[in-house]
């Protein structure tokens, strides 16, 4: 077919015509509109910040004034003064924006549409228009997020969860605007991240280079292409149920409504069977990045590359039948407790194979200890705390006790920010040099990484020890209650830690932006590593690669013996490699 | 084309946005402020009870121990007050015979006070777009939810002593309930007037209402328990007067 | 503070306790080899000039060490929890004999109603008490929970109890007190603005001052 | 696969199946997932409390639901056919039946709009009975809910969300079809029709599963 021979061929023949606003801001190539994403979710990871410090403030000085909070006006902190309602919608948006704004994009956004493409050695996504349009669906949807603060009655109060049915009724919490622009914003950001997912998997599927097969894709694709599948069929569960949600707002439909035969816990059942997915998605990706990472720089192959697969998509699977963990003390029947209490362990078997793999990557291995490996580091060492602190929550009678206290914001946190979110700075340390075409500072790399290890860990270790002293999640004022009041010391020390840890941030911010305009250039392949990526010149041009890549290996072939030196690109053709078997290129020209 | 979708769908958000946000209460307020008093005529009145005073029902205020203290022995919660055979917490408006508006807006706001886990008062009015002033002076959270029909309900917390919220209503509304759900026995009554033609009856029964002009009007007695009543009067050389009787049951 | 649990107050405290520290030390083991691992390894494989990494895919048989001792430990923990999570939640679990209550929860308070002298729910002297729940030591009690308006959570952190209050639910909770004493009462599921609010009290009174207490009540 | 489609000549070594083939089935299964969403929470709704659902026949008109189905059943098959067509290299059987396969489809959608306005006439709407209307003066009578505030919640949301879905289904085949009249569509290279094609007959099994368990049963 001549014609379509080459479907990427329209959108790409003729770039230098394109204008600005079609190269930079409707743009159809997967790496403006990564970085596109990444500033945007990088925008809401602020926001996220912000309002996680605010509400601390109440926490470690109860019914004090914010220094400067007088500028909030009188319906959320009359002189400085956080009100409870405005306390509730910051709890709710810090989880809203961190989550859905910050965490998700960032992992799948950015570096889905950045690196699968890269990395499989296509010259686009298998769809660059609808590409476009999920980032042109998930800017409103933000926007959209962000005006709910601004409307009358507050942005929505009921956590970001928002358990029906206090969500579900104006008259229960007194925010009516708020959660219904949260619902929709909600509901959109999904139809996003479905025609992103949709978009990724095809890719993947049908667009690798000759010679790369599955079992020499990375393991960041892999985790990639695992977390489309589950943002693929687990964002239309949140949709849907956003939907009725919304619908008994403005409609007056009663499916959460226990007053006219709705069933509150309806809601819980549809939001976890969504939500733990989620979970995975918002991990997944982190520890793709981080074996890629791990690998590079400590010169040494995956260890158990297979097993690494298997264990994400035993994770991937087991991920659909434990979302009944989130209900043990929610009124489920209890004989489901013990069914989902064992689901809910076994997800540490691949989560402890996946740990023990990374750590056989650096045995034996010849370490750089640079900016990006000291996250991924950090990473490791972080979720496993986050993994081990899961099991005391899995186990039902402890769950009791546990269940809805600051363990598990402290186990949330280990996670997604000890785990996603070093994951990330790993990341994009590791691949700034490929989108911008310049290093990042590893000076200012190392003191950020540094502070926030150490003030990470100051705010959010201690919240183990809060939830093992009967600490409530989501409660406005400690001080209320007795057994609380010997606890108020330690949430003064994690409020002052988590002001110095969103300020250190700051570096960060700092970084991104100079090594922008001013950082050392990059060459093509600044940390020696295998991708297929890492053969295109940074930053790459239109279409990715001058010519199609074909390869011969997998992506972890460091230290190998055949070469001198301690890395063999995956498009590095030696002597006795055979060309990627005919069967598989009819097409190939 | 694209880009007229992606404007359409910006504006469609900002309507929805708009739709739902800002107070929008305080336009009229202006004017009527500005308009002169339609008289200096007035109606004075009193409120007689017959018949047995319903027992008003104890308050269980063991566990708020910083309103109970403000209480002499046990709390009780005032539904209906009777002093002598007079009737208190009687909300009078004028219902007709009123010359067309603009009328004059109150100088002052409305205030309505938390002390004791109470509402003080009651019972009262506001013109609509009037501020109502709301404060609390006991040292814990109250929160006040105004559950109205007609009006948008409001549901707002004052979590320390001494605090004050403004809030207005902007459509008329024969009464406007105030709650606490901290404390569930906390009631108020807040009746929205277009007018400033209202009162609210004392503690000795006795009520005012003025600033009119000679002539004859349409009054309305309401009682949170006992009902509604209603009754005329005719107000010459600028003084009328009006009584009502509430019974027991 | 720290690791330890404070004081429980409940005759099924002590068992959610001892599993409680059962898995701190196996995941405290845990932790400590994994992040002793990684420092050492750290340290030990650092980058040296001229060195190169051992080159290995992987080895089969530390991938089967490693699954299977997180596999049994976990399955030993599942088969240690799952008697004890049905004695404590399950619907037919409370005791023979418990005096029956019916706690409500609302915004923002727990309206607890007694069976009063003849011990029957659903009675004419039943009376309702806001925020305080009066209990004999040493005697089972099974409270049926509910809630009116939205979702609340029963929480006694002295007793380990913990059970979310649904709308148009009934959900029994049963617990045993083994102390005399005052034990506060928490809501621990966000139920508005008032939720940091939603505080009532556990009294523990010895077998006759409890009767007497409930004389008292019905009397007025 | 047959390989007279002649996919484009992908360079990767993807699967056999081309890129839009292959995402319209991917993005079908996140739709199934959003049927799953809505019809689980259906069964749900309909175990927890099966007083509320009026016997089939009483509320909804099934004699019509059933003639509209017959009708979205033919547009499976003239869907079929115009595929049929194309690939024998028969435009005007092609442009035919993509005509028919619209005609029908918004023939559905209005036969949809009828019922509604119909069942919101005779007082059942997304919130239950309208007070002291014709179904509300019936109920509590064998086979007539007290209170339907579940049942017609369910029932507007997930025929009304199949609806929207028929209703894209429309615009996008009117838009295939006008490609078709301006002889877009080869025999060797019509990836648009089949496309269209699979999301059409999913939409059309999503609605006999509705039809069955919503107004059948």
């Amino acid at each position: 077919m001549a014609t379509s021979a080459l479907p990427h061929a329209d959108a790409h023949g003729h770039e230098h015509d394109l204008s600005f606003i079609r190269k930079y801001i409707f743009s159809t190539d997967h790496k403006i509109i990564g970085i596109q994403f990444l500033l945007l979710s990088l925008i809401g990871l602020f926001i996220g910040g912000l309002l996680a410090i605010t509400l601390r403030w109440q926490l470690g000085f109860p019914g004090e004034a914010i220094p400067g909070g007088g500028i909030l006006p009188e319906t959320m902190a009359p002189g400085g003064i956080l009100l409870p309602e405005f306390y509730n919608s910051l709890v709710t948006m810090h989880g809203t924006f961190m989550v859905f704004f910050a965490i998700m994009p960032l992992l799948v956004g950015v570096f889905g549409n950045y690196l699968i493409p890269l990395k499989i050695g296509a010259p686009d996504m298998a769809f660059p228009r609808l590409n476009m349009w999920s980032f042109w669906i998930a800017l409103p949807a933000t926007v959209l997020m962000i005006s709910g603060f601004f409307m009358a009655g507050g942005h929505a109060a009921a956590g970001w969860t928002a358990y029906a049915p206090l969500s579900a009724n104006p008259e229960w919490t007194g925010v009516s605007g708020g959660q219904k622009v949260w619902l929709l914003s909600i509901a959109i950001l999904g139809m996003s991240s479905i025609l992103g997912a949709t978009n990724y998997i095809t890719t993947v599927v049908n667009l690798r280079a000759p010679g790369m097969t599955w079992f020499r894709l990375p393991l960041s694709i892999w985790a990639l292409f695992l977390t489309s599948i589950l943002v693929l069929l687990a964002i239309p569960i949140l949709s849907g149920a956003a939907i009725m949600l919304y619908f008994d707002q403005t409609i007056g439909t009663h499916f959460f409504d226990a007053l006219d035969g709705g069933q509150p816990l309806l809601w819980q059942h549809l939001f976890w069977y969504f939500g733990h997915p989620e979970v995975y998605i918002l991990i997944l990706p982190a520890m793709g990045f981080v074996s890629d990472i791990i690998s590079n720089n400590s010169r040494k192959p995956v260890f158990g590359y297979h097993s690494m697969i298997f264990a994400m998509l035993a994770i991937m699977g087991l991920g659909w039948i434990v979302w009944g963990h989130h209900m043990f003390q929610s009124g489920m029947n209890p004989a489901l407790g013990t069914t989902f209490m064992v689901s809910t362990l076994l997800i540490a078997v691949p989560s402890a194979i996946k740990t023990f793999n990374w750590m056989g990557t650096m045995w034996r291995g010849n370490i750089r200890l640079n900016v990006p490996m000291l996250n991924a580091v950090a990473f490791v060492a972080m979720f496993v705390i986050g993994g081990l602190s899961g099991v005391f929550m899995a186990v039902t009678p402890v769950d009791i006790y546990i269940h809805d206290t600051y363990f598990i914001v402290a186990h949330i946190h280990y996670v997604l920010f000890g785990g996603s979110l070093f994951a990330l700075f790993a990341a994009i340390t590791f691949w700034y040099p490929k989108m911008f075409g310049r290093m990042m500072n590893s000076m200012i790399g190392k003191v950020h990484f540094w502070l926030t290890f150490l003030f990470y860990n100051l705010t959010f270790w201690p919240m183990h020890n809060l939830g093992i002293g009967g600490h409530m999640r989501r409660i406005y004022d400690p001080s209320e209650y007795e057994f609380l009041q010997p606890l108020q010391g330690m949430n003064t020390f994690i409020t002052i830690s988590a002001i110095l840890l969103l300020t250190t941030q700051m570096l960060f911010a700092l970084n991104f932006i100079m090594s922008w305009f001013n950082g050392e250039k990059a060459s093509d392949n600044p940390w020696k590593d295998n991708g297929v990526e890492w053969t295109t010149p940074s930053p790459p041009p239109h279409g990715n690669f001058p010519t199609v890549p074909i390869v011969y290996r997998g992506p972890y072939e460091f230290s190998s013996p055949l070469v001198e030196e301690d890395f063999l690109p995956q498009t590095r053709k030696l002597e006795g490699d055979q060309e990627p078997g005919a069967a598989q290129n009819e097409g190939d020209r | 084309m694209r880009g007229f979708v992606l404007a359409a769908t910006m504006v469609a958000f900002m309507a929805c946005g708009g739709g739902d946000g800002g107070d929008g209460g305080e336009s009229g307020t202006a004017a009527a402020a500005a308009a002169a008093p339609l008289g200096n005529g007035s109606i004075t009145g009193v409120i007689h009870f017959e018949g047995m005073a319903p027992s008003n029902p104890t308050i269980d205020m063991a566990e708020e121990a910083e309103c109970a203290e403000k209480h002499m022995g046990q709390p009780i919660d005032p539904v209906v007050t009777v002093t002598d055979g007079m009737l208190a917490n009687v909300f009078i408006r004028v219902t007709g015979g009123l010359p067309a508006g603009p009328y004059p807006m109150p100088s002052q706001p409305a205030r309505i006070d938390q002390d004791g886990c109470l509402y003080h008062p009651r019972v009262l009015g506001v013109m609509v777009g009037q501020d109502l002033e709301i404060t609390n002076s006991d040292p814990l959270l109250h929160n006040i939810k105004a559950v109205p029909t007609e009006n948008r309900p409001f549901n707002i917390s004052q979590p320390t002593d001494g605090m004050t919220t403004t809030r207005t209503f902007n459509t008329p509304e024969i009464m406007v309930p105030l709650e606490c759900n901290v404390h569930g026995w906390m009631n108020a009554y807040i009746g929205v007037v277009e007018h400033p033609y209202f009162a609210v009856s004392g503690a000795d029964g006795a009520f005012n209402i003025a600033g009119l002009p000679d002539g004859t009007y349409q009054i309305e007695a309401w009682h949170e328990t006992l009902g509604t009543q209603t009754g005329e009067v005719t107000i010459t050389g600028g003084a009328g007067s009006i009584e009502f009787t509430f019974s027991g049951a | 503070m720290g690791w330890i649990l404070p004081e429980g107050f409940s005759t099924f405290a002590g068992d959610i306790d001892f599993l409680y520290y059962v898995v701190l030390v196996v995941t405290g083991i845990a932790f400590v080899i994994v992040e002793l691992g990684i420092v050492i390894f750290l340290f030990k494989y650092r980058h040296r000039p001229g060195q190169k990494a051992h080159y290995t895919h992987g080895n089969n048989t530390a991938e089967v060490i490693w699954t299977a001792i997180p596999a049994v430990t976990v399955v030993v923990l599942g088969l240690m929890s799952g008697g004890l999570w049905a004695e404590i939640k399950g619907h037919e679990s409370a005791p023979a004999g418990s005096i029956p209550y019916a706690v409500d929860g609302r915004q923002f308070e727990w309206n607890v109603t007694y069976a009063g002298l003849d011990g029957q729910l659903g009675t004419g002297d039943d009376f309702v008490v806001r925020n305080q729940l009066h209990v004999p030591v040493n005697q089972p009690v099974v409270l049926q929970l509910s809630a009116e308006d939205v979702i609340h959570s029963f929480f006694v952190p002295a007793f380990r109890v913990k059970q979310d209050a649904v709308p148009g639910m009934t959900i029994p909770v049963w617990f045993e007190a083994t102390q005399t004493g005052e034990y506060e009462i928490a809501c621990a599921e966000l139920c508005g603005l008032g939720h940091y609010r939603m505080r009532a009290m556990v009294t523990v009174h010895t077998a006759e001052d409890f009767q007497q207490w409930v004389a008292d009540q019905s009397a007025d | 696969m047959t390989s007279a489609m002649a996919p484009p000549a992908n360079r990767e070594i993807g699967s056999d199946v081309y890129n839009e083939k292959l995402g319209m089935w991917v993005f079908l299964g996140s739709e199934v997932m959003f049927f799953t969403a809505l019809i689980g929470s259906y069964i749900i709704l309909r175990f927890a409390s099966p007083e509320a659902f009026a016997a089939p026949g009483n509320v909804l008109n099934i004699p019509v639901t059933a003639v509209n189905t017959f009708l979205l059943i033919c547009s499976s098959v003239t869907m079929v056919k115009a595929f049929a067509a194309v690939q024998d290299g028969d435009q005007r059987g092609l442009r035919m039946y993509l005509v028919a396969t619209c005609a029908i489809g918004a023939t559905f959608v209005g036969v949809q709009v009828f019922e509604y306005n119909q069942l919101v006439h005779h007082g059942f709407v997304p919130s239950g009975y309208v007070a002291a209307s014709e179904y509300a003066a019936q109920a509590g009578t064998p086979g007539w809910p007290e209170s339907v505030g579940v049942y017609s919640s369910s029932f507007y949301t997930m025929t009304g969300f199949h609806g929207f879905h028929v209703s894209m289904g429309v615009l996008c085949m009117s838009f295939v079809t006008w490609k078709a009249f301006r002889g877009k569509y080869t025999q060797t290279d019509h990836r648009g029709v089949e496309v269209i094609g699979l999301y059409w007959h999913f939409v059309d099994l999503v609605w006999i599963i509705l039809f069955t368990i919503v107004y059948l049963m």
